[in-house]
């Protein structure tokens, strides 16, 4: 179950995976990637070609109809229900409607994602603190997450998806509702987990995040995927 | 930060955040088991008034002539030879004619120009539970017959019928109110568990998405269940108690005791009642998430 | 689309999306109902049987001689002058006899030897509803026993108290209950109804955005908790009312129908259990959305 | 009430507004600006800036602190709940959140702003296919939008706002989900409104869709307006 450190092997395989919605919406169609660990790689496609599905298949809240998957070695269709939460415990994800408890504070909301690992509170709270500033919403600690903006709460997320420095990180839209300040800051965090060795993979339309970029670019369309 | 630790923590905050429903909740169960107590504590009552309305019956042997003691002694060895038998007592026509002026109450009139010396002498025979049935007592009533001395045997036919009939009515009244509110109270509760388990669906949804394991989830609905089956039974039968003791301090007028003599609910039922209770809040709790834990 | 229109079709919109939930309501209603109907429909028997078991009361007048024809309009004529009697029966010595033996039962053995030329003449009267209570049964005692001829009066003075105990026990009983069931399913259906409300906000409230008028919001709650009361209360009397038939059909023994002559809720209490419930179910709902509205 | 459709009077008048909510956040501080009808206004800001809250009292979903505010004439503390209500059927929102019921279809979704105003279901169904289309969502017209793609449910929240062609007209980050042709479709049915006489505010980060206009651009700071 546990994703290996062990430089520059598989951390995601995906081999000719077929998702089909019931009744017959087809969101992914053979889509075929590899991800190696410590790679930065931007999801593109037009609204509705499939990125969310593809995340979601990642971290088993959705099953595939055909295919492989395979996340650190493991065949996730053969993980047991334990089996499932322990991996999703090792992966980060900021979804893209954030999920947050809105009548949780920003810190317990972000808390939560380490509590469930059962880190201990002197390690949480330092490392929620930390998160706060380098997103600059230090001032909206313990305020309810409810009664954020859409910007702030954004942030929240993703401080969320971060806080355990997972292997694997998943960022849906993390740039949707930012300012440009802002969307510079929640690059930084990421370009520093990165460096720190998480592999993170970010869906997005915002040009403006990767038109320069020297990361792989892959482009959903109609539910096939494409390189770059 | 161990399972256990966070297991209460995450009680006591579920709880601070929605209070209001968690009272809400435990009013319903304590609401619950103190009416489920209390017709079940009017049933006891009255099956115990009852039971001692039983105890009543007796067979009446009258008798030619006074008995000597030896004759007594006698009759006695006969009696007990044939079956259990609670009491016997030997009634003299003065004693029978105190109890028939009681027994007449408003109209002991007719008795003014009579003294005791037209009664016969006779004996009281108390069979024991297991001779009470119609059939029993006949045979036994024959056998008395032909005992020597003996001029007439006589015993409540009727009376047995309406008795049984009386208890009939009685199991019949409570198993029936019983049933009914045993199932209303557990539908209620569970699904006002179930209600309050769905207005959270959101934060455990979340909670799974994060990894969090069956037992993460499980270990404070199950807190909270118990939690909520205890209290809300405990306060409904203290509830109970203090309407047991109001009604016995005020209700003990001369005209109730010799029908019922209260007696409040015995100790294992009360520890069943507070299990079944406990029971039903936590599995009616793990019901209600175990959809959750397939995603 | 007019408004009505509207409503009408929200409602079964509603109704369509969330079924489970409406179904569950309704089945809370109709068990509340139920219950107290049931608890009420018992109370009224009883309340009826002891009535009946009120009508037994009576004073006993002993005469002194047989009265006369002449003397018999005599009398009659100046107990009715005291106040308002019910029956007035002359009975003779063999009449008392029978019921003598009647009433002994198991022990009329003690009357084997006697005829009934031991006793005397009398008049059973038989008191109005208003006369029945001690102070005036004394006062109307001592009347007759000055009457000529007259040579004691006696009235079951222990049975007046017992039964007025009776009666007093079975009102606590029903009060304390009812007060209690009443009291629960109040609090569980609104509860319930709050919970569905809550479930709904969200749609509430987004509607509230678009511009939603006062009546476009309350309109189908209020049509939802009509019916929810209607169909609940309606499907609970209907169980009753089957319950009812079923006793009636098992339960009509020789030893139950001199108790009890059961009879169903007259058509007025049936019509105001329908009202109250439809009025405690629209007003839960009604007081759910309040906050609502002030968005 | 009713925004009477004189030309070039004023729609927005706000008159040194101040929002602080409970306890202590000051969201916007002295704030006052007019709009007149026809207009089409940007109002950009960093996150927590304080737009969706000026868009928030304008809708009377929040109420100042202090100073005026003026729909079409109207004082909006003056007007009792039932005026309150017959503004908010005159303003087309499209909330940042969406506020889509995720049960219904997004047929039905979309309805219920003309049923709201109790359209004739000939009128609503005509109008609302003619959305769809002019926002590629004709596929998913009998769908659950709560299972729709993200940038899908925000289409389904700008047809919304449309159906009843407002006089007023208010987005919220309306294409912070939305792929560059989607964000064109969008922004097309804006231009179309503005040019029937809707008067519409945008409240956006996105620098591609007023980089260029000749639209007033109205920019908040730390909850103070200035006009570029
Ligand atoms: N739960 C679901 N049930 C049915 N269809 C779904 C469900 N979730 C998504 N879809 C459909 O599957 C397709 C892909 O959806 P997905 O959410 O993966 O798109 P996306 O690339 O994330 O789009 P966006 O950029 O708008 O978020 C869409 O057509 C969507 O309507
Ligand atoms: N209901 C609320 N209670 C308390 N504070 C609030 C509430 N809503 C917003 N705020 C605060 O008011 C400020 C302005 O919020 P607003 O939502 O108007 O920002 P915004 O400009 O829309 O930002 P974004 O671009 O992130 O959506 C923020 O600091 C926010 O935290
Ligand atoms: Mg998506
Ligand atoms: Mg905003």
């Amino acid at each position: 179950m546990s994703i290996q450190p062990s430089e520059n092997s598989k951390i995601i395989d995906i081999v000719k995976v077929t998702k089909i919605y019931p009744p017959d919406v087809m969101a992914l169609r053979d889509v075929s990637f590899t991800a190696r660990r410590g790679e930065l790689i931007f999801l593109t496609g037009a609204s509705g070609a499939g990125k969310t599905t593809l995340l979601k298949l990642l971290t088993c809240i959705e099953r595939p109809t055909k295919g492989l998957i395979e996340i650190g070695g493991n065949d996730i269709n053969k993980l047991n229900s334990t089996a499932v939460q322990k991996l999703r415990q090792r992966i980060g994800v900021a979804y893209q409607d954030f999920r947050l408890l809105p009548k949780q504070t920003v810190f317990q909301n972000i808390a939560m994602a380490m509590e469930v690992r059962l880190k201990s509170p002197r390690e949480i709270k330092q490392r929620v603190n930390e998160l706060l500033e380098m997103l600059s919403i230090t001032d909206k600690r313990n305020n309810p997450s409810g009664k954020l903006s859409r910007g702030e709460q954004q942030r929240v997320a993703i401080a969320r998806a971060a806080a355990n420095a997972p292997p694997l990180l998943l960022a849906d839209e993390p740039t949707g509702n930012l300012d440009d300040e802002a969307t510079a800051k929640v690059m930084a965090l990421f370009d520093q987990l990165n460096t720190q060795g998480s592999t993170i993979i970010i869906a997005t339309h915002d040009t403006s995040i990767f038109k320069d970029t020297h990361h792989r670019l892959l482009h959903l369309q109609h539910g096939q995927i494409t390189e770059k | 930060m161990s399972i256990l630790s966070f297991i209460f923590s995450q009680t006591a905050r579920n709880i601070r955040h929605s209070w209001s429903v968690q009272l809400m909740t435990t009013v319903t169960v304590t609401l619950s088991v103190l009416i489920f107590s209390f017709f079940y504590l009017i049933y006891t009552n009255m099956v115990e008034a009852g039971s001692r309305f039983g105890d009543d019956l007796r067979l009446m042997v009258y008798l030619d002539d006074a008995p000597s003691a030896e004759m007594k002694k006698l009759y006695i060895k006969n009696i007990r030879n044939f079956g259990e038998i609670e009491k016997i007592t030997f009634i003299s026509p003065d004693q029978a004619f105190q109890s028939l002026e009681k027994q007449l109450g408003a109209e002991r009139g007719v008795l003014k120009d009579l003294t005791s010396s037209f009664l016969p002498h006779s004996i009281h025979i108390y069979p024991n539970k297991k001779l009470r049935n119609l059939s029993r007592i006949k045979v036994f009533s024959d056998y008395l017959s032909s005992m020597p001395g003996v001029s007439k045997v006589q015993y409540g036919h009727s009376w047995i019928e309406r008795f049984s009939y009386f208890i009939k009515l009685l199991r019949f009244i409570v198993i029936l109110s019983g049933t009914l509110l045993l199932f209303t109270t557990t539908f209620m509760v569970s699904y006002t568990i179930r209600l309050t388990v769905v207005a959270r669906h959101q934060e455990l949804k979340v909670l799974r998405y994060l990894g969090a394991t069956n037992w993460y989830i499980k270990g404070p609905v199950l807190v909270e269940g118990f939690l909520l089956g205890f209290f809300g039974s405990t306060l409904g039968l203290a509830a109970l108690y203090l309407l047991f003791q109001w009604i016995k301090a005020n209700f003990s007028g001369p005209g109730f005791m010799n029908l019922f003599t209260l007696t409040f609910l015995p100790a294992s039922h009360i520890i069943l009642i507070l299990v079944i209770s406990i029971l039903l809040c936590t599995s009616g709790s793990m019901i209600s998430i175990r959809k959750l834990l397939r995603i």
